[in-house]
């Protein structure tokens, strides 16, 4: 691998650093209170929140730092921050 | 075409047919006229460049690196406190290897403040990755643009690039130039193609930082850039030559110093009076030669040593000073010459203006031949 | 090689009388080299220029301090500042005066006063002598040719101010050639 | 991976979890699309998204110093203009950068005219560092260089009044905004980059490390801060403020409590005095800038 | 007493003893606990100081300037970014003759950032004319800030002094330290006699401009002033001897040096690594010593000579690089040893935080012993 | 020798005749007395004052370099402090050094709140280094490097609005004067030096030889500014206009034609587009300070 | 010499620890040099550090590459760092979790369990764990005594805190004295 | 003499500058017109104009650069300029 000239990169490898593992809370999202507001996904500090095929909003468990923005600002109380067990 | 012209002139001349997209700098005695002429070729409509009149040098060179990452040939010029304030953003094109040219109207550095000429200003930058050119007469300092920009820009290179020629002493002086046409240059210079640049259709993130995984890698990519610039260097003044009739491939020059006893070792506009002292001493017998530097980074410490191995002492002029050790020149040539066992010694003069004579080179031969050396040369002692 | 010193004050035109003469001389075949002394002088304090002639490149750098010629362009610098200083013997002095000059010149040296400040204000109606001079200049010491002095002026003036200082200096230059 | 085409910040990037600076990332990059140059000064933002070579932003991206962003983009305005291109150009620093060591680079490209815009995330100190007092450090908090202590009540020093001064530099548009309040934050951005000139946009982006709260509390905080009127959310044009949000306020303490850098007022006994002027800063904002929702009720505004 | 204690703190706690007046100074990894903790000190009341959270390192030290020029003692910190952006100001100080001590907790320079330690920040900063001295840990870090104000602030010296200590490597490092007692350092520091100052009973010009007629005159005396202090430093590390045990009077310190073959020169905490891996190699029968540069301005060009005139060959380790050319402790310890025949050889290592390890010393000796040098050494050539 | 010790700006200085600064300097210690410490930054005052040894302050002064007066006096306020002594602190810069390369500093220093004052000597371009353009340069004004051109009427920028940016600094007490009313100039620093805190006051200082006018002529050219409403003499306490010099106002064109730096809007023929738009900047600080004096006859602002 | 590893993540107090252990172990006559991985890690990213334990003065700068002793501040860590990496034949290797570590261990290396959150649940109501792994590094160890560790923690924290963190440690200490 | 240590100076040597020497005009003044007022030394750019005895103000003319401000500004005009024979 050569080196990008003058410390630069093309996009791409964030990703390389898999954030999923800082976590020691999880969220939890209970689709029966989801109003699919979509505000999980906006706020979610590492955009790590996706629309899934049925609408609803699911984490990326690979980048969720468990901080619980989502929880704490989810508009139904759908989402409950629970302790992790790796 | 030979015209005669003030050096700021021909330079702003040399600069305006490089063909810069983008101009920044601050006004700086005596870099003014450099930029002020610049300034005027864009009101008139004689340059299509953006010129932006910045609120200082350290935003100077900032632009200079925004103009430059987004693609456009970049111009700037300054000296002395100007390129002290540029210092951290200095390292940071050229770690960022941009291939901005900048002109160094070289004056000395305060406190205390001095608008005169000294090359404290350009020495003192010697680690921060730039290429340095150093021009003895106008007419080096005009040509050595258009090597610089070529240089620079090479793929092999892509480093930033000092053209230093002495303030006042050159930089206001009227004579004879050699000007090239637009034509000459456009075909020397082709337009610029950056290697890669800012941009939406292709993005890229330009000066991450580096972890300690990576950090002495960048530096050594950049040193090898800097090496790799002698060669570069070398065909990028041997085509000039070719073209152009001015040969710039050599890194340093000698005069009259294949049978010299006694070396001087000098850079920028100093060479000149030297030249002429030179001559008068061969007349009175000395075996006297000169050693230019124009290219003091890369640093030619091979040249240094092959083209100085046969004389019996070495005289280095020095127009800085590393304070509490020598002069940065003398330092490096005696680097270069490591093993070696004739005397080299250093003078430190030419300070903040002081004038330097051809009877001052005399007396420094003279004293170079006594053994005496490594001290400051025309002290006004009745001051002291 | 053969050097010039010009005295004056900032704002009179000293080192464009010296870049002229120096475009003049170039002109003429000859190498030219001119230069101000670099400093940080204001309007009205005392200046200097210099300009060096040589048949081939002039490599030298220093400063002047052995002029051939010498103008003065204000003789009342005299009292303030040793404008003769260092000039060679056979050299010419030029000092713009309507009087007598009673400062002595060193022994062998030619001084040539011209009253410049009434030519310039009779021909351009200011009394800006340092075309004036150039053509007393031209004419004292030969280094350059009248006609180089011409294109130099129109090339470096628009129109009829150009012709102006042409005309100021051709009157210096031809009262110089008369008396000389 | 995450390979997710719309979102233009990649996951994976080391802020701190609840940062409020990293969804100011987000969001800006929602507000410009792909069509942008970004430049970026030294700061938590760039350590967290651009350690070689993880780059976490998707469109160009430039980092140089810490005090030059504004000189960088001045750069690259003047060269897109000469290469007739259109993308916006877009700096962002932190407080830091922003208010103190970037203030030459950035009076001057105001001064200039560029067309940018500049983002400061404004989490009020100096925090890549180790949470140290910026110009944009509230009264009395405790930072890392103005620590309460005997002789000290933490910061003494007002918050320096950015949007104000860049305002007085004849800045078209000059806007605050919350991470609170996410569509607004974009809005604001994308006002800015549609309005020729340079811009300026001030986002309160809390730092659960720095200031010392809980992460997911990130967005409740900068409410707070708007709620109890010590952070105020508007919009200048041409020098003429032409929009704030209105709030019923509540007392400085429901903010000032939730946060370490603050807890010096509380403990080890409530600081009542202290309070009172903040309090009073609040107090002028809200006149300052008219933040006080009416009630129906005739009862004014309501301030304890 | 011997404590255990963060080096930061230690040097905090120094620069409390040694009663600075006025502090100004700007936060940066990894110098940031030394300056947390003065201002935990000041909020405490624990250090009367007037503490200003300046806007920049510009600032910082400006406002030293005029904190040291109407006669406080005067004290400041920084590394790197912040060090370059005080380049122009540094300069000033110096030429200006005022006696303000900075600390730099020493880290590599960019493009690219980089947050870690090397010492290209201050060795980049080498022409400005302040006295550097580096420390090998945190005892020595430590007691160099009494010194550097002893000699900064004597007459025959009045010249600003770094205390360079290797970031992170010792700043952020626990280990037991000495500290003096403050009746002790008042002892060695008395309360600060400025030398002049601005006052306005007594009124007089500082930072004047200085013409050609003067200009190289200041400079010498500038220089002259530099190596003055190196007596002054001799004079005072051991008086600092007497007073407390640990002798500082030699301006470069030998471990093991006597008998050696090969002579590594270092300075900073590498010297500490370099000490253990000659220990372990004088096991294996290799001779191998040290010569540890504790002042690197004035440069002690003759006590290099004469402390290395013995060995075979010399291992220069650099951790710093003029790009282009070479590490700058190698150019000038090859200056010093100029007409000498042994190799003198460069390794240009940890640079940006590269660790540096046991192992690697001992290659580099390997490397040495085979002639094999003037290099980057520990190159991750995977990623090249 | 003029051994004149009322007078503690010394005769000698190498300022051009007629030079509007040298007054400001005269001016100044007028109003400060021996009891001060005086900061200048790089520019016309410095080198025409102090060329080693021949310096014409007989107050202590000091400077270091372009950029950083207001630091250094922020440093000496400091160590005063310290020491427990009284002198006032004054920092001493020309526009170019106040206006763009010293802002860092400067606006660090008021952002502390130091208790100094800052003078700026306006004479609205870089003049040490030869004329060129400078934030505090006036619309349209030909300098070195806005040249008027083809392409260029000359420097295309507003006036930078300084006062009102310090102000919103929260200076509290922020004044333009101009030397063509020297009591109105001393009488100003006076105050500044006795508000406790980082006051500024902003001189016009008409430059005979970068402007292009004869010496003689320097305070008629500044009272021109003033009657024009091209400069506006007003107080500012605590960020409120408080007084304003009113003027009968004269057309623009009488102030511009009496400069080089304008000639180009007469020559070779009268721009008339260009001088409206300075018209209207004098008509739009008219209306923004309220200077125009009301004449008895109900005729309104005496504008033709 | 002997050395320890820390591993934790950003915010757990690893640094701390390992200053504290290095503090104490310096009260009992030990020379003790700790120091972190220096980085620019955030709260929630994986850290570590380092304490260095010897007889006499300890000049060795490097990072640590072949610990002795490693403590694990959270068994969540082991899946994403290779926490065992270098550590020395006959080493020992603390690790905080509730559970049996499914992670195999280096042959010849002694692994301890404990609950180290759960004491520090009980005892500070926090699951800050720092501390309470002194106390177990203290009793597996050897290197440093408890009465050293609790007076590092008497001066480190203010009054009660210091208390409670002393009883977790304590805790801990006895637990691992007990299994060992 | 020993250089000022960093390129400092007490006051009292601006003086050995004589600026007189720049004059090319001269300000004369005439005593019948001048009421006195003072204006001519405040506003002396070279701060050159004394009160002389009899309290009438005079030209330095070792320092006066005849700039002309003087003459410019007398309420009385009671300054002219003249053209200097040196
Ligand atoms: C010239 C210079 N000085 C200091 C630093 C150290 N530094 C890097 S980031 C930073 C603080 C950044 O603060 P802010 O801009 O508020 O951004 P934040 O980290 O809070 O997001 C500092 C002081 C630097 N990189 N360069
Ligand atoms: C860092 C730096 N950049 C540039 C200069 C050159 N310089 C010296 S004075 C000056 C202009 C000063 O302008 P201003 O502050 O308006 O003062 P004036 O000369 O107009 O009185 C400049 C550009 C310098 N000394 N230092
Ligand atoms: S915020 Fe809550 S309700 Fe809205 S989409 Fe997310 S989980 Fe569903
Ligand atoms: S817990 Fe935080 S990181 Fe995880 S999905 Fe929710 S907001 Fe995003
Ligand atoms: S310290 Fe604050 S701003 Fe920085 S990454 Fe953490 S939460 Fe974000
Ligand atoms: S150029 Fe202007 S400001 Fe400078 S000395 Fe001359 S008149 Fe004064
Ligand atoms: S200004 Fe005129 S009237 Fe007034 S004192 Fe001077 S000479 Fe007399
Ligand atoms: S002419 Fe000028 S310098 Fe002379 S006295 Fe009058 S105002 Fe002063
Ligand atoms: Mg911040
Ligand atoms: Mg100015």
């Amino acid at each position: 691998m050569a080196l990008g000239i003058g410390c630069s990169s093309r996009p791409g490898k964030a990703g390389n650093n898999k954030t999923g593992s800082w976590r020691v809370f999880k969220p939890i999202f209970d689709h029966d209170k989801c109003t699919k507001c979509g505000m999980c996904k906006t706020i979610c500090p590492e955009g790590c929140i996706e629309e899934s095929e049925d609408d609803f909003f699911i984490p990326d468990e690979t980048y969720c730092k468990g901080c619980g923005i989502c929880a704490e600002e989810c508009p139904s109380d759908a989402i409950t921050m629970e302790q992790e067990e790796k | 075409m030979l015209e005669i012209t003030e050096g700021s002139h021909a330079v702003a001349k040399a600069v305006k047919m490089s063909r810069p997209q983008v101009i920044a700098a601050y006004p700086i005695t005596p870099q003014t006229h450099i930029v002020e002429t610049l300034a005027d070729m864009v009101a008139n409509g004689e340059l299509d460049a953006e010129y932006i009149t910045v609120e200082s040098e350290f935003s100077a060179l900032s632009a200079c690196i925004g103009a430059s990452a987004a693609g456009s040939r970049t111009y700037s010029a300054t000296t002395s406190q100007g390129l002290a304030l540029m210092f951290e953003v200095c390292f940071n094109v050229s770690g960022m290897r941009l291939p901005i040219v900048m002109t160094i109207a070289n004056r000395a550095l305060g406190a205390p403040l001095s608008i005169w000429n000294d090359q404290q200003d350009s020495i003192s930058l010697r680690d921060c990755g730039w290429i340095q050119f150093y021009a003895e007469d106008n007419q080096e300092a005009t040509d050595l643009h258009y090597i610089a920009y070529k240089v620079a820009e090479s793929v092999e290179v892509l480093l930033p690039a000092f053209v230093c020629f002495d303030g006042f002493i050159l930089s206001h002086t009227y004579e004879p130039v050699d000007m090239l046409s637009q034509e000459d240059v456009d075909r020397y210079l082709p337009a610029y193609k950056p290697f890669q640049k800012l941009d939406s259709d292709d993005p890229i993130s330009m000066g991450m930082y580096a972890t300690p995984e990576y950090y002495l890698e960048f530096r050594y990519e950049h040193d090898q850039a800097m090496k790799r610039a002698k060669d570069v260097i070398s065909k990028a003044g041997k085509e000039f030559g070719e073209m152009f009739g001015r040969d710039y491939s050599a890194l340093v020059e000698g005069y009259r110093l294949e049978d010299a006893d006694t070396a001087i070792v000098a850079m920028g506009s100093l060479c000149g009076t030297i030249k002429d002292s030179i001559d008068e001493m061969r007349l009175a017998g000395k075996k006297v030669g000169l050693l230019k530097i124009r290219c003091f980074r890369p640093f030619p410490a091979e040249e240094i040593r092959n083209a100085l191995s046969h004389v019996k002492r070495v005289a280095v002029l020095d127009k800085n000073v590393s304070i509490g050790a020598k002069g940065a020149v003398a330092i490096e040539v005696r680097d270069a010459l490591y093993g070696k066992t004739m005397p080299v010694l250093g003078y430190i003069l030419g300070l903040g203006g002081r004038d330097v004579r051809i009877s001052d080179i005399k007396n420094i031969i003279s004293l170079a031949e006594s053994g005496k050396g490594d001290q400051f040369y025309g002290l006004r002692t009745e001051v002291l | 090689m053969r050097e010039l010193r010009i005295h004056g004050r900032g704002g009179q035109g000293s080192v464009t009388a010296a870049e002229l003469i120096a475009v003049a001389a170039f002109e003429g075949g000859v190498y030219a080299q001119a230069f101000p002394a670099f400093g940080v002088e204001r309007r009205g304090a005392p200046v200097q220029a210099f300009v060096r002639f040589n048949d081939h490149v002039i490599r030298l750098r220093s400063q002047v301090y052995e002029p051939d010629y010498i103008i003065v362009q204000d003789s009342t610098l005299i009292k303030d500042v040793n404008v003769f200083l260092g000039v060679k013997p056979g050299g010419i002095v030029i000092v713009n005066s309507g009087k007598k000059i009673d400062a002595s010149v060193p022994a062998g040296v030619k001084l040539i006063t011209i009253d410049a400040t009434s030519i310039a204000l009779e021909v351009l109606g200011l009394p800006i002598t340092n075309t004036t001079l150039m053509g007393a200049f031209a004419a004292a010491s030969g280094e350059i040719k009248f006609s180089a002095l011409e294109n130099a002026l129109r090339h470096r003036f628009p129109g009829e101010l150009a012709e102006k200082n042409i005309r100021a200096a051709l009157k210096a230059f031809e009262i110089v050639k008369g008396g000389a | 991976m995450a390979e997710n085409s719309c979102e233009l910040f990649d996951s994976g990037h080391r802020a701190c979890g609840g940062c409020g600076a990293a969804l100011v990332s987000r969001l800006l990059l929602k507000a410009t699309g792909k069509d942008v140059i970004i430049v970026s000064a030294t700061g938590c933002m760039e350590v967290f998204s651009t350690p070689y070579p993880e780059t976490a932003w998707k469109v160009p991206w430039i980092h140089s110093l810490f005090e030059n962003n504004s000189a960088v983009a001045s750069g690259i305005e003047a060269a897109l203009k000469k290469q007739g291109r259109k993308e916006k150009v877009v700096a962002i620093g932190g407080d830091g950068s922003t208010f103190d060591i970037g203030m030459l680079c950035l009076s001057g490209a105001f001064e200039r005219g560029h067309d940018f815009t500049y983002i400061c995330y404004d989490n009020e100190a100096y925090m890549n560092t180790g949470i140290q007092r910026s110009g944009a450090t509230p009264y009395d908090a405790s930072t890392t260089t103005s620590p309460a202590g005997k002789c000290s009540k933490g910061n003494n020093r007002p918050k320096k009044d950015l949007p104000q001064i860049l305002a007085a530099h004849g800045a078209p548009y000059v806007a605050t905004a919350s991470i609170a309040y996410p569509s607004d934050v974009v809005k604001k951005i994308e006002k800015a980059l549609n309005t020729p000139g340079p811009c300026y946009v001030q986002i309160h982006a809390p730092c659960c490390t720095g200031w010392g709260f809980e992460g997911e509390k990130t967005l409740a905080i900068g409410k707070l801060a708007i709620e109890t009127g010590l952070w105020v959310n508007f919009e200048m044009e041409n020098g003429v403020v032409t929009r704030v949000k209105k709030v019923v306020r509540k007392p400085v303490e429901s903010y000032l409590k939730e946060q370490k850098r603050f807890r010096h007022l509380f403990k080890p006994k409530i600081n009542a005095e202290e309070i009172a002027k903040i309090q009073a800063i609040a107090d002028k904002n809200a006149e300052k800038y008219g933040t006080d929702l009416k009630l129906k009720s005739k009862s004014g505004p309501v301030v304890p």
